[in-house]
């Protein structure tokens, strides 16, 4: 691998993501039990499976260790997909 | 690692296949050539089928009514009347099926498939592509597609009848031809991800050692920037094929709204709640891009060619780079000037019209830098360069009458009129048709080892040309006068009565059109197999695809490449010859201009004893 | 396959092909599921009641488990190709194994919750969000049997004669479209089960 | 080539022709030029004999930049010129005060007109009670909607008024074109678009649909008649006529049709004048 990072460390931070998304997720339930309003129930919800994402995209996915290039392939939809959101919210409202 | 490498290139360079079956070699072949082939064969005959398709709806709109000529009786009579004219049923089928044929069959498998392939791998100087055998399954899911779409003609109710756009609700509650129509457009939205998975992989690992990306030819940029608009665009199309497939067939309401009064099909279980704007925003995510799909990789193969036979650089190469990722930026973010009478909100007409004015600026760059590649070279008429140097006009007619669409309040008045038909023709046949005839004769020596007879070459251009504007420049007079696209029969108004003659006019020169492509097919097949043997470089070109054999065995390359230079070369004062092939080294390229000095020396020595 | 070029050892990004390919082929993945989602916030803003109304009928603890059973499945997955990178191919096997455990572990609990709905006479036509709901995790579960299907692969070769270390690029590949699969469901989840 | 335009009668219409032929002379000399300059390369610069030498050149940065520069101005002005017309057009808050509100509904083949009535209001209409014998919807228990009335492919309308169009379909997408009025919107099921326009002309003018709905989709036309004040008064009291003919015998409309009794207070339709 090309991080330096040895074998254990690697392993080591796998079950760090592990029990940090299993922590999320009853984070995200227990949240949205109760209610904070729409809006702010769905902000909520976005901003922990960001987190999770960001967290299997970093570490199991290999985007901190991998050649940073890599970035684009998820930058570049990602912008795109927030243009046909945006344009689809306006749409909706 | 370098002398392993050309260990093995040398065993592979010799053998054709390695005792390859008949089927391993030209059916299931996983060798880019011959994919790119295939692709071309089956192309091709869906161009002749939905050429046909055209010259029926062209019939029926110049004489509405009267029994197609010759064949008219023989046809089924769910498709024609008794008499033997084309029915109004069939004929929105027909449109239906023309614009997808031509679109997903026809121009995206020839230009992204057939050059796509071909050019690729040669010209960066690859053995293949970076997944052959993904490629393989990319081009089989093409002509499967095909068979499933052409089966709908024989299904009850015919075939898609929605247009090429296939807005719902009409196709939400269509027949299964429709069903078929949606299921054939997943499978080739799935096998043109596959290929752009493919060649952007391609392009960026398998570059030829010195080749930077400043280094590669027009063509190879134009298909990789287009590669990746297909894996952004094409998902989004999938998605929305999977919603309208389950309105039309599981009868959910993704884009059908309650309370639909429709004779045609029981409504009952349709829960309603859906919006068929929805459909269009995600149609033509993908479908605007779809464009440019259709017309990047043309603008590639066209610099290349100009570049070729002007004898000249390509004026501006970075400039025009920069411009096709603008406008695969751009051409993505402006979907909605399709929809400015769609019933969207009117503040995003404003938003898309700018939008769509500054795409504009990128494709003047495109033709201003081709007028500049052309100034002060010396160019050669053959046909690829005929083709070329006719894309770059028809282009221009394109993008011009493009403007009238995306200035907003002109829109109100041509949208779904002939304007639009006319516009997209002159992008879609003037820019990619005539693009790919440049490749298809430009190529030909590379892909079959033959040249191709020049003299039907430029009659077929010439022709093709003429009968090209006499079909589709009169079409923009009728979109001003009103006339409506996709209707049957435009008698019926009174204010489109004026213009039957020009209807006429348009038909006739469709059919030579039309006709005029055969003279392209037995020019093509004929050279195929009797053809002067071509050389390896025929052209004088500088790119890598003309270093390897004509046509190129398994493997590719029988020498070992090197890149040391851009590709447009051409006139180069550094060079002996009036090209500078981008595989020549700089010790190289001294010794050659010694060996000419010498040459020179001797030449002149020996004159005063002449 | 042994035609294979001598330019398919030539990494021009330092990338080797399996894994950029299949960055690229994520990289459209997701703009396969914001269609879905785009259509989602559409069609909920236009069908609020509808769509709050629905969304509590749905599962949340099945939810819940599965969202566990599919982190599980990533852990292991990513411990697979760690293992095989080091050669330990007991270990491969086992990690492996638990993946495909906890997809098919996935695919249970997915078919239960379609069959209670189906029980209670919801099908894709009641409404709009049933509509999307199973769309959304229907094509989520046909990723998943996509995954499950070159896993089983793997497997049954490593156990008739070891699957071949230096394939590890492939495992990696594959590691990563099944990361991918659990993150569309990290979002599918708050966006059917919680946010109403 | 302009020529070719159907005669214009609706005010806005002008600001809409005006456009079309400022961006008809900007771009027929945009391409005059360029084709000149290529025909005349082509010319100039073919290659005479063998050998001959292109000039070697790169391109220039600064000739590159302006144009660039040039064609984004251009652009960018023609946007913003186009914006304003199109603000008037289509913003509803730039809509001018309305003379008479129509409601057009596209059904496969056929355009439905529904006009207000002798109150101005139009009764209440609701999605549920749409069908083919109740276009519109209307809700049989709202006394306003007794004296509404519909028409079938025929729209009559005063000149020189501001008419507002209430547009929707009740099957699929349809796209209302009055050439002549250079008005062109789609009318989508379960969505009401407004659109206005005025006619400064008397006259019968074609309505089309310019949105493929089906193997009919050509013979959805439909005729504006464009009467004088007076003439469309005399009109509508005509309509109102039957109107109160149909309504003084309730019994005889009523009974036939009880099972759909929503549709008795329209009006019997007016036929088509084609």
């Amino acid at each position: 691998m090309a991080s330096g990072m040895s074998f254990q460390e690697i392993q080591k931070s796998y079950f760090k993501v592990f029990i940090a998304l299993l922590i999320l997720t009853a984070l995200t339930v227990a949240v949205t039990t109760i209610h904070f309003g729409d809006v702010a129930n769905i902000v909520i919800g976005v901003v922990i499976a960001l987190a999770k994402a960001g967290l299997v995209a970093y570490i199991f996915m290999h985007l901190k260790f991998d050649n940073k290039r890599l970035r684009y392939f998820v930058g570049i939809p990602i912008f795109f997909f927030v243009t046909l959101v945006m344009t689809l919210t306006v749409l909706g409202l | 690692m370098e002398a392993v490498l050309s260990q093995e290139k040398h065993a592979h360079a010799g053998g054709h296949a390695h005792g390859e079956s008949f089927i391993r070699h030209y059916i299931f072949s996983t060798d880019h050539k011959m994919i790119a082939k295939q692709f071309m064969f089956t192309a091709i005959f869906f161009l002749f089928i939905g050429g046909a398709f055209a010259l029926f709806i062209r019939w029926q709109l110049a004489y509405p009514g009267q029994p197609i000529p010759l064949i008219g009786q023989l046809l089924p009579s769910t498709w024609v009347n008794a008499q033997g004219a084309v029915t109004a049923e069939w004929y929105t089928q027909l449109l239906t099926m023309h614009g997808t044929i031509m679109i997903f069959a026809v121009i995206i498998p020839l230009l992204v498939g057939t050059f796509g392939n071909f050019a690729i791998p040669l010209m960066i100087g690859a053995d293949d592509m970076a997944f052959p055998f993904l490629n393989m399954v990319s081009f089989w899911l093409f002509p499967l597609a095909g068979v499933i779409m052409m089966s709908g003609f024989l299904m009850e109710g015919g075939s898609a009848a929605a247009g090429w756009t296939g807005y719902p609700p009409l196709s939400a509650i269509a027949s299964t031809g429709q069903t078929l129509w949606i299921v054939a457009l997943f499978l080739i939205g799935f096998s043109s991800i596959l290929g752009g998975v493919n060649y952007i992989t391609t392009i960026l690992n398998m570059r030829a050692p010195g080749m930077k990306m400043f280094d590669m030819p027009m063509t190879v940029w134009a298909v990789f920037i287009t590669a990746i608009i297909i894996t952004i665009g094409t998902p989004v199309l999938a998605a929305a094929l999977s919603m309208l497939f389950m309105d039309n067939f599981l009868s959910t309401s993704f884009f059908v709204p309650a309370h639909l009064t429709v004779a045609t099909r029981d409504m009952s279980r349709t829960a309603g709640g859906g919006q068929p704007l929805l459909w269009q925003h995600l149609f033509w995510f993908y479908s605007h891009p779809a464009v440019y799909i259709m017309i990047l990789p043309g603008m590639g193969v066209v610099s290349d060619v100009l570049s070729t036979f002007s004898r000249k650089p390509l004026y501006g190469y970075k400039a025009m780079v920069y411009a096709i990722i603008a406008i695969a930026f751009l051409g993505i973010i402006v979907w909605g000037h399709h929809m400015f009478q769609s019933g969207m909100n009117p503040l995003l007409g404003t938003t898309f019209m700018v939008s769509t004015m500054v795409i504009a600026v990128p494709s003047a760059i495109k033709t201003f830098n081709w007028l500049g590649t052309m100034w002060r070279g010396k160019m050669e008429f053959t046909t690829p360069m005929l083709n070329a140097v006719a894309f770059v006009s028809m282009f221009v007619i394109g993008g011009l009458s493009g403007i009238f669409m995306a200035s907003t309040p002109v829109d109100v008045f041509i949208h779904d009129t002939y304007f639009i038909v006319g516009h997209i023709h002159y992008v879609l046949f003037g820019g990619s048709l005539f693009a790919i005839f440049a490749g298809l004769h430009y190529w030909f020596p590379k892909m079959s080892g033959r040249m191709y007879d020049e003299r039907l070459g430029k009659l077929h251009f010439w022709i093709t040309f003429i009968s090209f504007n006499a079909t589709f420049f009169p079409m923009h007079i009728l979109g001003i006068g009103g006339m409506m696209r996709r209707i049957y029969d435009p008698t019926v108004y009174d204010f489109l009565k004026p213009f039957q003659p020009m209807n006429e006019f348009i038909t006739i020169s469709a059919i030579v059109l039309g006709f005029a492509q055969f003279i392209l097919v037995y020019n093509l097949a004929h050279s195929w197999f009797y053809g002067k043997k071509a050389k390896r470089n025929p052209w004088r070109a500088n790119t890598l695809e003309w270093q390897a054999p004509s046509p190129p065995p398994h493997g590719n390359f029988d020498t070992e490449l090197r890149v040391y230079r851009g590709p447009y070369e051409y006139s180069s004062p550094e060079s002996v010859q009036d090209y500078l092939p981008q595989t020549v080294s700089p010790e190289e390229l001294l010794a050659q201009r010694q060996r000419h000095e010498e040459r020179l020396a001797q030449q002149e020595h020996a004159q005063p004893v002449a | 396959m042994s035609t294979l070029a001598t330019t398919h050892t030539r990494f021009g990004t330092g990338i080797y092909h399996g894994k950029l390919g299949m960055w690229v082929f994520l990289a459209s993945e997701i703009m396969f599921f914001s269609g879905f989602f785009g259509a989602f916030i559409v069609l909920r803003n236009l069908n609020i009641e509808v769509f709050t109304a629905s969304a509590h009928m749905l599962d949340k603890t099945v939810a819940t488990v599965n969202t566990a059973v599919l982190i599980t499945s990533s852990l292991t997955m990513a411990l697979a190709h760690l293992a095989l990178e080091r050669g330990e191919q007991g270990k491969f096997r086992l990690f492996l194994f638990i993946t495909i455990l906890c997809a098919f572990g996935f695919l249970g609990i997915k078919s239960f919750e379609y069959a209670t709905k189906f029980g209670h006479h919801i099908y894709p036509w009641t409404n709009t969000f049933f509509a999307t709901y199973f769309t959304m995790t229907g094509f989520h579960a046909l990723h998943v049997i996509g995954g499950l299907i070159p896993m089983i692969w793997m497997l049954g070769k490593s156990l008739v004669k070891g699957y071949p270390q230096e394939m590890h690029h492939r495992v990696e590949a594959l590691g990563l479209y099944w990361h991918f699969v659990d993150l569309v469901w990290i979002f599918l989840f708050p966006t059917l089960y919680l946010i109403f | 080539m302009l020529d070719w335009l159907p005669e214009n009668v609706s005010i806005f219409g002008e600001g809409v022709d005006h456009l079309f032929t400022l961006i008809y002379y900007i771009t027929v000399a945009i391409f005059i030029l360029v084709n000149v300059i290529y025909v005349a390369f082509i010319i100039r610069y073919r290659r005479k004999r063998k050998g001959e030498r292109a000039y070697h050149y790169h391109g220039n940065n600064l000739l590159e930049f302006s144009w660039t520069a040039l064609p984004f101005v251009l652009f960018l002005f023609l946007a913003f010129y186009s914006d304003g017309i199109w603000e008037d057009i289509k913003y509803s808050d730039r809509t001018p005060n309305p003379d008479l509100v129509v409601e057009v509904m596209g059904q496969t083949y056929m355009w439905h007109f529904r006009y207000p009535g002798s109150d101005g209001i139009f009764g209440r209409r609701d999605a549920k009670f749409m069908g083919t014998t109740n276009p519109f919807g209307i809700d049989p228990d709202d006394p306003n909607g007794k004296d509404d009335y519909t028409t079938i492919n025929s729209m009559t309308i005063p000149v020189n008024k501001t008419v507002l169009v209430h547009l929707s379909s009740m099957d699929v997408i349809h796209s209302f074109f009055l050439p002549n009025m250079r008005v062109k919107q789609d009318a989508v099921p379960g969505q009401w678009v407004d659109v206005w326009f005025n006619s400064m002309k008397t006259g019968k003018y074609e309505i089309a649909c310019a949105e493929l709905c089906g193997s009919g989709h050509y013979l959805m036309r439909a005729v504006l008649d464009v009467k004088s004040q007076s003439a469309f008064d005399g009109w509508i009291d005509e309509q109102y006529g039957s109107q109160l003919a149909a309504l003084s015998a309730p019994a005889a409309a009523s009974a036939p049709n009880a099972d759909a009794s929503q549709n008795d207070q329209s009006a019997p339709a007016v036929s088509p004048t084609h």
